[in-house]
């Protein structure tokens, strides 16, 4: 489960609470007294109901909303020491590109926020791995919806991060390309395996590239169910025809029913 | 487009660390630190200027005909404090009438701008024709249309502060959020309803950045009609303490003018930003 | 259009170069000027004066010479100056282009106001400031100022168009346009004949150029007085050099410069230029009428003997 | 291009309507003598020496204009992009930047002429007038990132100055460009004022020679000189302006 | 299958071809010779790999794009004319809430676009109905992904439009909450079929919700595939683990397969 040694960073969550604002007095608890501690080189899979939080305690690991109580800390530092250092790349759940920018100055960004040289072969074996050839130039408003998620996933990666959070990257791709991109994250992360989180709202995916797979309580989001996966990698799919792996399947999907039908979501 | 200024997010994070860093007990340490920094940020430019000015007099040996010292016009200020609160009043007054007729004048103009590219093109040239002459020029056209009173002056003051809220209202009106007008379309919205539903609300944030510039433009817009053809008020002062080599006297009318401007300027900027926080 | 403003006030070959900064663009109210430059009147004398134009028209021409900007003001009027010395500038008249005060109250033929008395319940119009006039011409004839002050722009049309009873005008130009708008010639009320006497375009410098560059000053002021001569014999050349020369580019009319020209040649002469030469300021009336004037409008004052070096002209008199 | 050439017979038609609208107010004397008609003013370009005359002041007006305003917009992008990145800065220089607009320089002529050397006064003056939209401008379009752009900066580690190159200004041009739309007009008053402290070319002798001698077709003359010139530089921020949003909206 | 009297529209699409230009020059086809007839009161699911093109249908039924050959009709007239008479409800991709209104206002706005009395009630109902209780008066910043995309399809159905346009409205949601608004959907579009575009990456979810599901093909998009599907409504979960809905959901992946395969992306 745990890999080889790595350039990963330890992530750990102590009894983190994080409380929004709302008018009038209102407020959300999004998440509450949440502890997780995720390993150097450890691919973590958060899944739960929509609006459970699952995208604050993303944006709290990346230093970009600070918890209203609990600690978070990242390579045993602040979160955003990480991030100053480019060492974290991320997805965002609404992709973030720069609208004025073409897919290929999207790509060269991180390198140019970190005053390292562009890796133009880099960014183009990335475009590549994306299916984007021919779009080089175009602007994320020319792409598809699908399209733009892909630019956002290769973002994440270009800089080889060693902390990489995905906010349900592959949400808006067909199966057939979804899968491709599922195995192509493996293939890179075995190769280098550093500690990500991904969210998702696909079990099957959760299980076939995650080492744990956390599941989060409707609001505010808990940690209800840890989940180690067995499966030894690389995971291909074959591995998701097994009835181990339904099994597990059906257990998590269980485990988000319960939650969702007493939250009466 | 969701516009969110940075300084907003950045401000919202550093009040997070704040609040982490100080428990609730001790809210009353933090807004006396605040407002101590508020003090502190109000002040330095003030402190920056009336020593640049001191230096620059005393160095340069300056003559009271081009600047007299600070400590004369802080002096006759203080004396005759009582005496400009009505010439301060009187502009005030000027200044909000002529802003308030101009804004709404912009915003009514970018509307119909908005309506046409001919009602654009009619309304350009003419708006721009009113702002590339000098006010002097125009004065006695204007005082021919509307008497030698004070609506002139208000008329003036509009005619000054009315063209930064048409150019940034007119461009705001089409700057809606991403998708926005394809909903719209979706909806099958009339033109009013797209104009009343989505370029309004959408041009808020531009017009905001208009409203910083117009107001401080209205003022000096005010002092300028009444130094032009004014009968009362700070414009007014200043022209007849000049003319009459009240040097002091007319430094301090434009301090208080000055003052005035900045005083506007941090409330209008303040309407702003609670303004923006609901259009973001 | 008239020699750049910015060389250094140095003297190279025996020539100095003083700046003369002037109260107004450069239109005919400055001919002796062109004339003792274009006559060779100043190179004979060797001096050379860049001349700066004016029009900010606000009093500034005291602060700009105070400040060294220029070397010689002229400005408005008197009084102006001489509330600037009061007010601490060390600033000092050395003569003046014009006898007397050109401005005037103007109105209708028809309605005609020729007393301050008549004033009484008038509405009358002029620039901004003018009104610490009226004000002095009411006390100096003894009544409490009764008067609508209407402030108006440039030009004769509140008259014209009877926004007001009467207008406060330089009876060299907005009177002359008058007539030319209206074919009949206005009504004049001068203010030195409402008690308010004083010098146009005094000629002032401060106290130090007086006694640095006293030579080329009084150069100057020699070469000015026999241009003054040229000028009152011959309007038209003065008007000519103008438009031609000095004031290219300000797009003026030979005709309209050459009436003007022949308005204000009539106010070089007087009886004190008789005996004391042109330019010639005199220390009584400024004591006397003039400061008496000020003294009605608010104006500070200060003693004659701080505000007139009349030592130049004094040498030139007897040279 | 067929848009382009749509939206300037539009514009041309909007003259249309000002020149007939002011021909009526001149001719039934409405607005006074101050008023001149528009065919008179026509007779006054008509005479080719006057053309040229008002040609070449009307050209060095816009100069000075362009370079006050040149001047305005380095320093309100030099001060803005200091106060963007030294954030307690912001509060206090707006406050300078607003007495800087609030100063009655018209009526501070000797000021002017002691800090500026004569020639430059009226593109020192322009720029004065300039500087506060185009400030403004500058500080709100620098302040436009849209949220999630600023969070990515976050994640991706940019340093401020990063943060500005490469979020902040892009995203910022089009609201600085609209600011050009404010500032070109007000430099170019600005300028014609400056030439009243004092400078033999540009329009603004003219007008005053012109107003005070009640030569009012000569006046009007020069205001539509003026105006003429107006337009070119507005016409080009305009043009501007729809580049940028085009490329940065 | 087909409905009962409905309200619905008829949509035909002949012969489109759509091709959109980018920078130097350069085009994309994105869509070629699609020819399409739905029937009124039909529910047709739309699939195909990422940046196919289905969108760009959606855009052209709805008039907010032109084809560049072909036509389009919308109950037999132009496609904007359905909008024009408020008859038409979309979500799009990428939800086009009102950043400035609350949730209610959003929900409301298709009516004071049609000038119609705001049905509280109505809007009430909805807002249970996804599960946003209590968040009324959230702005759509203060909500999480899938909350947007909620708000989004309550406002498409709001005003019982003659037509509906679906564009992955479900894609941000986790597995439970995307099941159980896809039996809302289906209930409300039995008591009032409507003639229905869904575009979704979700095989289950097609052949649980639609009459026919139509793939498309790589770009440029064309009709690759039609499928009627068989199962008599109302379908439930239990449909879903029949032999013969397996049976298709293989047919439609391994035909999504052989189509991504083929086009190398
Ligand atoms: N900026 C904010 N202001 C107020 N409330 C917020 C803000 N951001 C998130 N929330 C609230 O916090 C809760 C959790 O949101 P979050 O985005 O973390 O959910 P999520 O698990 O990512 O959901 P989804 O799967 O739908 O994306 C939600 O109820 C949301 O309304
Ligand atoms: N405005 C545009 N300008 C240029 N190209 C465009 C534009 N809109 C779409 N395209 C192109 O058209 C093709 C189809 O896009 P479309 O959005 O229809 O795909 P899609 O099938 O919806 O994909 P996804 O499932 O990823 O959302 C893409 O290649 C895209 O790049
Ligand atoms: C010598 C001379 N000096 C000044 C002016 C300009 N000017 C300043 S005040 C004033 C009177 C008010 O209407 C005039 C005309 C001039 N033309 N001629
Ligand atoms: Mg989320
Ligand atoms: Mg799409």
């Amino acid at each position: 489960m745990t890999a080889t040694a790595t350039r990963g960073a330890p992530i750990r969550l102590g009894g983190v609470g994080k409380t929004f604002s709302l008018k009038r007095g209102k407020s959300v608890e999004a998440v509450r007294d949440l502890s997780l501690e995720i390993q150097q080189g450890e691919f973590v899979a958060l899944i739960g109901p929509s609006g459970c939080g699952k995208s604050t305690v993303l944006r709290m690991i990346a230093s970009l909303d600070a918890p209203t109580s609990g600690t978070v800390t990242v390579a045993d530092q602040k979160p955003g020491e990480l991030a100053a250092q480019h060492r974290l790349g991320v997805a965002f759940q609404d992709n973030a590109l720069l609208p004025w920018s073409s897919v290929r100055h999207n790509l060269a960004l991180p390198y140019k926020v970190a005053h390292r040289p562009v890796d133009r072969q880099r960014i183009d074996d990335l475009i590549d791995l994306i299916g984007l050839r021919g779009f080089e130039d175009a602007r994320p408003k020319q792409l598809s919806g699908g399209m733009r998620q892909r630019v956002s996933i290769a973002r994440s990666i270009v800089l080889e991060p060693d902390v990489l959070l995905l906010d349900e990257p592959f949400g808006a791709l067909d199966a057939v390309t979804r899968r491709r991109l599922n195995g192509e994250l493996q293939r890179i992360w075995m190769a280098d395996p550093v500690t990500t989180v991904l969210v998702t709202h696909d079990v099957d995916e959760a299980l076939l590239l995650a080492d744990r797979v956390v599941v989060l309580s409707p609001r505010p989001g808990r940690v209800s169910k840890v989940l180690e996966v067995p499966f030894a990698r690389p995971r291909t799919q074959e591995v998701t025809r097994t009835p181990e792996f339904h099994e597990l399947v059906d257990e998590l999907t269980a485990e988000l029913d319960v939650l969702s039908r007493g939250s009466g979501e | 487009m969701t516009v969110m200024s940075q300084s907003a997010v950045q401000e919202a994070r550093e009040q997070d660390v704040v609040d982490r860093a100080l428990p609730p007990s001790r809210g009353t340490g933090r807004r006396l630190r605040r407002a101590g920094a508020a003090v502190v940020h109000a002040v330095w430019p003030l402190i920056a200027l009336f020593g640049a000015w001191a230096l620059w007099v005393r160095a340069g040996d300056v003559p009271p005909a081009v600047a007299p010292k600070p400590g004369t016009v802080l002096e006759f200020l203080a004396e005759n404090a009582g005496s400009f609160v009505g010439d301060a009043l009187n502009t005030l007054a000027v200044v909000v009438g002529g802003l308030v007729v101009g804004a709404v004048a912009g915003v009514v103009l970018a509307a119909l701008s908005w309506t046409s590219q001919i009602a654009r093109a009619v309304i350009n040239g003419p708006a721009l024709l009113t702002q590339c002459l000098p006010v002097a020029t125009i004065t006695p056209v204007l005082a021919r249309l509307f008497g030698y009173g004070v609506s002139t002056i208000v008329v003036i003051t509009a005619l000054i502060s009315f063209f930064p809220v048409l150019v940034f209202a007119a461009t705001g009106l089409r700057q809606t959020p991403a998708g926005a007008d394809d909903l719209f379309v979706v909806l099958g919205a009339g033109r009013w309803t797209r104009f009343w539903r989505l370029a309004v609300p959408s041009a808020v944030p531009r017009v905001l950045v208009a409203m910083r510039v117009s107001v401080v433009a209205a003022v000096a817009g005010t002092m300028l009609a009444q130094w032009v053809m004014g009968t009362s008020g700070l414009g007014y002062r200043l022209i007849i303490a000049q003319t009459s080599f009240r040097t002091a006297e007319a430094w301090a009318s434009s301090v208080v003018s000055i003052v005035l401007s900045v005083l506007l300027f941090a409330v209008v900027s303040a309407i702003c930003r609670v303004v923006e926080k609901r259009f973001s | 259009a008239c020699g750049g403003g910015d060389d250094d006030a140095s003297s190279s070959g025996g020539v100095t170069d003083l700046k003369v900064q002037l109260s107004w663009i450069t239109d005919a109210s400055f001919s002796q000027l062109y004339i003792a430059d274009s006559k060779g009147y100043l190179a004979d004398e060797k001096v050379k004066l860049s001349l700066i134009p004016g029009g900010s028209d606000i009093g500034a021409i005291e602060g700009i010479v105070a400040s060294g900007a220029a070397d010689v003001g002229m400005s408005t009027d008197i009084t102006s100056l001489i509330a600037a010395i009061a007010d601490g500038n060390p600033l000092v008249c050395i003569g003046a282009l014009y006898q007397e005060n050109l401005n005037a109250l103007m109105s209708d033929p028809a309605k005609p106001i020729t007393s301050v008395a008549q004033l009484k319940g008038k509405k009358i119009g002029g620039n901004q400031g003018v009104q610490t006039k009226f004000d002095a011409m009411f006390k100096l004839a003894g009544l409490e100022p009764d008067y609508t002050f209407v402030p108006t722009g440039y030009g004769p049309d509140p008259l014209i168009k009877g926004d007001v009873d009467a207008l406060a005008v330089f009876v060299t130009d907005e009177a002359l346009a008058y007539q030319d708008t209206t074919g009949k010639a206005p009504t004049l009320l001068t203010f030195t004949e409402a008690g308010l006497p004083a010098y146009t375009e005094p000629i002032f410098v401060t106290t130090d150029t007086l006694k640095n560059k006293r030579d080329a000053l009084k150069g100057m002021l020699s070469a000015l007085k026999k241009a003054s001569a040229d000028d009152i014999a011959d309007p038209a050349l003065g008007a000519k050099l103008a438009v031609d020369q000095y004031g290219k580019g300000n797009d003026l009319t030979l005709e309209h410069e050459t009436e003007h020209n022949k308005a204000y040649v009539k106010f070089i002469e007087s009886a004190a230029t008789k005996t004391n030469g042109y330019l010639w300021v005199d220390p009584a009336e400024i004591s006397g009428p003039i400061v008496k004037g000020m003294k009605a409008s608010g104006l500070k004052t200060a003693d004659v003997s701080k505000i007139l070096d009349t030592s130049l002209l004094e040498e030139l008199k007897e040279g | 291009m067929t848009r382009a050439l749509r939206s300037s017979a539009y514009g041309a038609l909007g003259m249309v309507v000002v020149l007939a609208v002011w021909q009526l107010l001149a001719t039934t004397g409405t607005l006074g003598g101050a008023l001149t008609a528009p065919t008179v003013v026509a007779r006054v370009f008509g005479d080719a020496e006057e053309r040229s005359t008002l040609a070449q002041a009307a050209v060095a007006t816009g100069g000075e204009a362009v370079v006050g305003f040149g001047w305005s917009l380095l320093t309100a992008v030099v001060v803005g992009l200091l106060v963007t990145l030294v954030r307690p800065l912001r509060r206090g220089v707006d406050q300078l930047a607003t007495i800087e607009s609030a100063i009655p320089f018209l009526s501070l002529a000797p000021i002017m002429l002691a800090l500026v050397s004569r020639e430059h006064v009226p593109a020192a003056m322009a720029a004065a007038t300039a500087f506060f939209p185009l400030y403004v401008a500058v500080t709100a379009g620098l302040d436009a990132v849209s949220r999630s752009v600023a969070d990515l900066c976050t994640v991706l580690g940019a340093s401020r100055i990063d943060t500005l190159i490469r979020a902040r200004i892009p995203a910022g041009l089009p609201v600085i460009a609209t600011g050009f739309k404010v500032g070109m007009p007000l430099a170019i008053v600005g300028a014609v004022i400056g030439e009243w402290f004092g400078s033999s070319d540009g329009v603004g002798p003219i007008m005053l020679a012109a107003m005070r001698g009640y030569q009012m077709p000569t006046m009007w003359a020069a205001v539509v000189a003026t105006v003429l010139v107006a337009l070119v530089l507005y016409g080009v921020c305009a043009l501007l302006e729809a580049l940028v949003t085009h490329r940065f909206g």
